[in-house]
């Protein structure tokens, strides 16, 4: 936490040299890669039937990513980017959260989202070329996956902004990564947060890297975290694979969110285990040695390690829930490819609330010239 | 009735939204208690509060983005950007996300939005504060551009705005801001986005103008013996394209008149569509009156770069005499 | 003479010149170990050290201002941006500073600065990665704004562009990057900016167009029984008029084809000079064929919206039959 | 000066809690509004004799400010941004910096573009909207005035970077407001030259005031100083009304920059006496009882006080400086208005190198058009 202990006015008289700031900024692990747990932080965190949940919700997630990267590889979905590894950080975020709270993510946050509701198929669907795996219900409050870095922080300032505005309670939790830390407008979203007092929490996956850019190169600070004591505001350091100290950090953020409508800033220490997507060979740039390294600090293998401890699991419940999630995800995959392409005219239905007299017309003579045109596409497509 | 100047109609109309619709706010530099630096928002904080009136920081891309935000989640923000000029930071929240958002979802979440701009030249300012941008935002699918010419039309175009279910960029045209009073009625009322207006009827040549630039057209009118057609488009973008082919059908020869530069300003796009739909009725090549291809420049030099009576009247000529 | 593709044409222009000249340096994100997403700065970090390419924070804004600060410094900085649409951030910094340096300063700060930046559609990729930004860039003076169609030409154009006294976004078609190969010289050598390139001649009509459209209407040409011109204007800005007027003027009819969106693209720039200049030789409307005036579709319905032979096809009868 | 005392590994085993990052803030004070001189900190930082040209430099300052201001109002020149009050920032920075460091203003900071060199009429010249008075000369090694706000940082660090590359000793050091830091710019010139080890001192002019927007709505943390933590940058702030402070300071940045290549973020505490500029009147928005004490912070009161209790100055010193002063900024305006206005065809020769053939179509329809315009020009013009 950054603790303001001076508090001094702006102009004053002490000379010649006063100290006029301090903060310390506090990293928070409550299950640890030896799965020790902290009693004291961790007791009556997450009930064990809550976190029996959350780990197959990380396990169905991560089974995702596998089936993803297969279905990229034989030519049956786009570009994808696995969320392997940092399941922890946007499943404690969703936990933690009331189910009405916005949540303003960025492509690597599919754990928290289908903790929500969002369906498997939406992401899919996205990630296949098509508009409406970004059509989230409204009753998810969740955002459309946001593609360019750095700039969704803002439309969670916004809508934070807008329930205090009404006077509700929901509050914004939005996600970005390191690399997006350096954009502009992460600093603008921050900074409208604070001095005006909007309820958001900026959660930060601090992954060691943004594609082939190691995180020096965007925050050679110690800490990404201390990023939010350019706003005041405070912050704190968690273990990003460990969802207690997520749940823990988010549930504190959101009650100050939510009871004096001041912003926190987390930054949830993770690690991508693949690839950055799909179209990255990771191999170019990092040692296999740190990626081995993180792969026994893994979200997963130390939550099980606890319910294994807690005698909570074992392997054949481990076996169970495998076929449970196989089911479950490979449905998932069968309902997003027997969506058919969109009609061409799909292309302008979306443009405006009613389509001007002009695009009416382009949209018409698309349709006289698609019975020509749909065989050349055809054709060039393969 | 009464009778107003631009920013008083403007004042107005954002008065009697605010008083309409709880859900729209304004956000901005300097819009608060100073009222805006053209005094456009002047008196609204006192009345609606600093709860809807709100005082932004520094940061263009931060007010569009925030608004966005602000939109999405059910309300209808309407921010200021200060000047033209600093309509560049907030490029990308505005073409990347508002005109984006209502395509990505499906129509899930939409963006109801109207970014108010002081725009153009003639006012005497620094650099960057005296710039056209309205093509740069045509080329945007999914945002719409309106830039009124009159006091009666800004107060009609501002209220469709802000009621519009999608992004709007309204123009101001700062050098017209205290120019001129017309009379504004007191009642609420809307002028159609997408509808052009035609200014005064004529038989020989239709000049097709939008903005301030309206005014340096009539002036040209005024000078000029012929029978010229004036088309005012009050909306960049989607243009009327009706209103001015069927002007150019009967009168043969056109002029576009704008302050921006010209390679790629809207006035390329009039002449092209004009081309395409009134080809056989043309009688001249339409003609071009624009600011350069040079950066605005300061003070000293401006009006040689704004169009003016003369060089309008020129491009009369040569379109007559084709 | 080697037989490469665009990407590895672009690589050895940019070895050349950083072997030529000790100022020039490359920046953005990946550039450097990972050579780019797209590969085409592989293997320059190893061969010129991580002093003169260098990997940045992911900060479009921050990249092209930093670069106009190396460039008025006296070096020749050729930044990155990984996609076209991601250039929104930048906008202003191209708009407001490297654009107006030289004019805002009397030349006594210029901008030498050539920034690098792959453009368009149809290779599958998620939003934001396919757009077509050209038009916008030319609309602001003080840039020139090259997109070469083939490997001979990327290197030539790029070669141009860094030693250009001014700043230039040099546009890499990124549907095209591994597309086909071709003779390259592996002597340096430059094609000029503001020159167009006739692909073909022919006598019916002309065609013009640029960037990986270029490929769609050989296509269509192939396709096609009459003798048709093909223009590839390799310089968006400044467009060589004169080759597109010649060949309008002896054709009589053009059809211009870009990906981009239509309202205010550079087709209504194009058709626009070409009715200013050779109205009289013209017996049909010129025809755009382009993108809709509607978001690039995800990849779905990507290659619904580009244009392809067919539809250029259809405007070439339609040019023909008018 | 931002301590960086403790820099934990960013993966650790430490729990539940660890301090990982401790920072704190000084605020330097040398010479203050009561004429108190600090001589630790104070002693020879600036000899005597500099010291009286300094204070010339400032009234000489002061008193273009009055005379711009009429200029104005009598519509001799356009809108014009007074520096009174601040004119210690700029100048501390231009006496500690080497002569061919860059500085990178944005527009309040004549007092230390003049001592660089820059002529008066340069300035006054832009203010009457001629380009010719940003024709910086290359000796000044000053750039041009800055008119969007937040965005002239960047090109700090890129002017600092090309020295770096070259293996130059040149630093620059970038002047912005507390407004300016609210921009997305600021935070990526911050962070670029923070991590790719870049020297660049910031130097933030913490006025109070972004025309009428207080400095709370731009940065509502405790210090401006604070937003140099993020980057993991020393910070400090200082008294901006004390010329012994902030060349103190500049000169501490300027040695670390030029012999580490670090960047320093400076906020400079100071206050703008004056309308933000002649089109603003801040008494709507301001108490005259603010104004009033800071009036009494003034820097040329305390920077005379201490002259004088040298014995280092008087009245009638006061009053031949005030001769001396009018006698040169009055010739500074009379040689800025007598330079006409440029011909029309000024408008295109600098934008590009080389004009391409359409612009040199478009110059000679102008030609050709003007002597029946440049009528129509002038009375439109007034
Ligand atoms: C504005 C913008 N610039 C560049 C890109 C290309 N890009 C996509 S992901 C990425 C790296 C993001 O790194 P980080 O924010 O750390 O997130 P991570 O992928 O590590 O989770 C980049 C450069 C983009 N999508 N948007
Ligand atoms: C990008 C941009 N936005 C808005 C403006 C209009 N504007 C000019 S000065 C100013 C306030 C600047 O405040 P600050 O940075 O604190 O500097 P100060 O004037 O107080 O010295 C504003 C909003 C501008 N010039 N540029
Ligand atoms: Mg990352
Ligand atoms: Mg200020």
């Amino acid at each position: 936490m950054c603790v303001r202990a001076l508090n001094a006015p702006r102009y004053t008289s002490v000379m010649p040299i006063q100290t006029v700031f301090k903060a310390e900024i506090e990293r928070i692990s409550i299950l640890d890669e030896h799965c020790q747990f902290d009693e004291k932080l961790g007791a009556g965190l997450i009930p064990d039937e809550d976190l029996v949940r959350l780990y197959e919700a990380m396990s169905s997630c991560r089974y995702l990513d596998e089936v993803a990267f297969k279905l990229q590889r034989s030519g049956r979905m786009g570009t994808y980017p696995q969320n392997m590894g940092q399941e922890a950080t946007s499943l404690g975020a969703a936990y933690a959260l009331r189910g009405d709270d916005w949540l303003v993510t960025c492509y690597r946050e599919n754990c928290g989202l289908f903790w929500r509701g969002v369906p498997m198929e939406s992401i899919l669907l996205h990630w296949m070329g098509d508009e409406r795996g970004n059509a989230m219900p409204a009753a998810h409050y969740a955002t459309p996956i946001a593609v360019p870095i750095g700039t969704q922080m803002l439309h969670a300032t916004g809508l934070a902004w807008a329930s205090k505005y009404r006077g509700e309670s929901r509050i914004a939790c939005t996600f970005f990564g390191d690399g997006a830390s350096s954009e502009g407008d992460f600093h603008e979203a921050a900074n409208f947060a604070a001095n005006l007092d909007i309820p958001v929490v900026f959660c930060c996956q601090s992954n060691s890297w943004a594609i082939s850019v190691p995180q020096r190169i965007q925050c050679s600070a110690p800490t990404v975290a201390q990023r939010g004591i350019a706003y005041g505001m405070p912050c704190m350091q968690v273990d990003g694979n460990d969802i207690f100290a997520c749940v823990y950090a988010v549930k504190n953020a959101a009650a100050r969110a939510r009871e004096s409508s001041r912003p926190t800033f987390i930054e949830m220490v993770t690690y991508r285990l693949g690839d950055h997507t799909t179209a990255d060979d990771a191999r170019r740039y990092r040692d296999q040695a740190e990626v081995d390294l993180w792969k026994l600090r893994d979200p997963l293998l130390r939550t099980r390690k606890l319910l294994e401890a807690k005698r909570l699991w074992d392997s054949s419940k481990e076996d169970a829930m495998r076929q449970r999630i196989e089911v479950t995800v490979n449905a998932a995959v069968a309902r997003a490819e027997e969506i058919a392409a969109p009609p061409t005219s799909d292309v302008f239905d979306h443009t405006f609330a009613q389509l001007p007299p002009d695009l009416v017309r382009q949209r018409d003579s698309l349709q006289t010239h698609s019975l020509a045109g749909e065989q050349a596409v055809h054709t060039e497509g393969h | 009735m009464a009778n107003l100047n631009l920013v008083q109609a403007i004042n107005l109309a954002l008065i009697q939204e605010m008083e309409r619709d709880e859900r729209v706010l304004l956000l901005g530099e300097d819009v608060g208690i100073n009222g805006g630096v053209f005094r456009v928002t002047e008196g609204l904080q006192a009345r609606f509060g600093a709860r809807r009136v709100v005082d932004t920081p520094l940061a263009e891309s931060g007010i569009i983005g925030t608004s966005i935000g602000l939109a999405m989640g059910g309300l209808r923000p309407v921010p200021e950007i200060q000047f033209e000029g600093f309509l560049g930071p907030a490029y990308d929240q505005i073409c990347s996300h508002a005109a984006r958002m209502r395509t990505r979802t499906r129509s899930a979440f939409t963006v109801p939005l109207t970014i108010r701009v002081p725009v153009g030249g003639g006012i005497h300012a620094p650099e960057l504060h005296s710039d056209s941008p309205e093509a740069i935002y045509a080329h945007q699918p999914g945002i719409k551009v309106v830039m009124p010419s009159s006091p009666y039309d800004a107060k009609g175009l501002l209220i469709s705005a802000i009621r519009d279910p999608d992004p709007v960029i309204y123009f101001e045209p700062k050098r017209i801001y205290r120019a001129f009073r017309e009379e504004v009625p007191e009642d609420e009322y809307t002028i159609p986005i997408g509808k052009a207006r035609l200014v005064c009827e004529g038989t020989d040549l239709t000049i097709v103008s939008w903005g301030s630039s309206v005014i340096q057209c009539m002036q040209a009118i005024e000078k000029s013996n012929r029978s010229i057609e004036l088309i005012d488009l009050r909306t960049i973008y989607p243009m009327d394209i009706d209103a001015v082919t069927e002007s150019v059908r009967k009168t043969g020869r056109c002029v576009v008149v704008h302050e921006a530069p010209r390679t790629c300003g809207l006035g390329a796009e009039v002449a092209a569509t004009i081309m395409e739909h009134c080809f056989l009725h043309l009688e001249a090549p339409v003609q071009r009156v624009s600011g350069f291809d040079t950066i605005m420049p300061y003070y000293k030099l401006e009006l040689s770069y704004m169009p003016d009576a003369s060089r309008i009247g020129g491009a009369i000529e040569d379109a007559l005499t084709f």
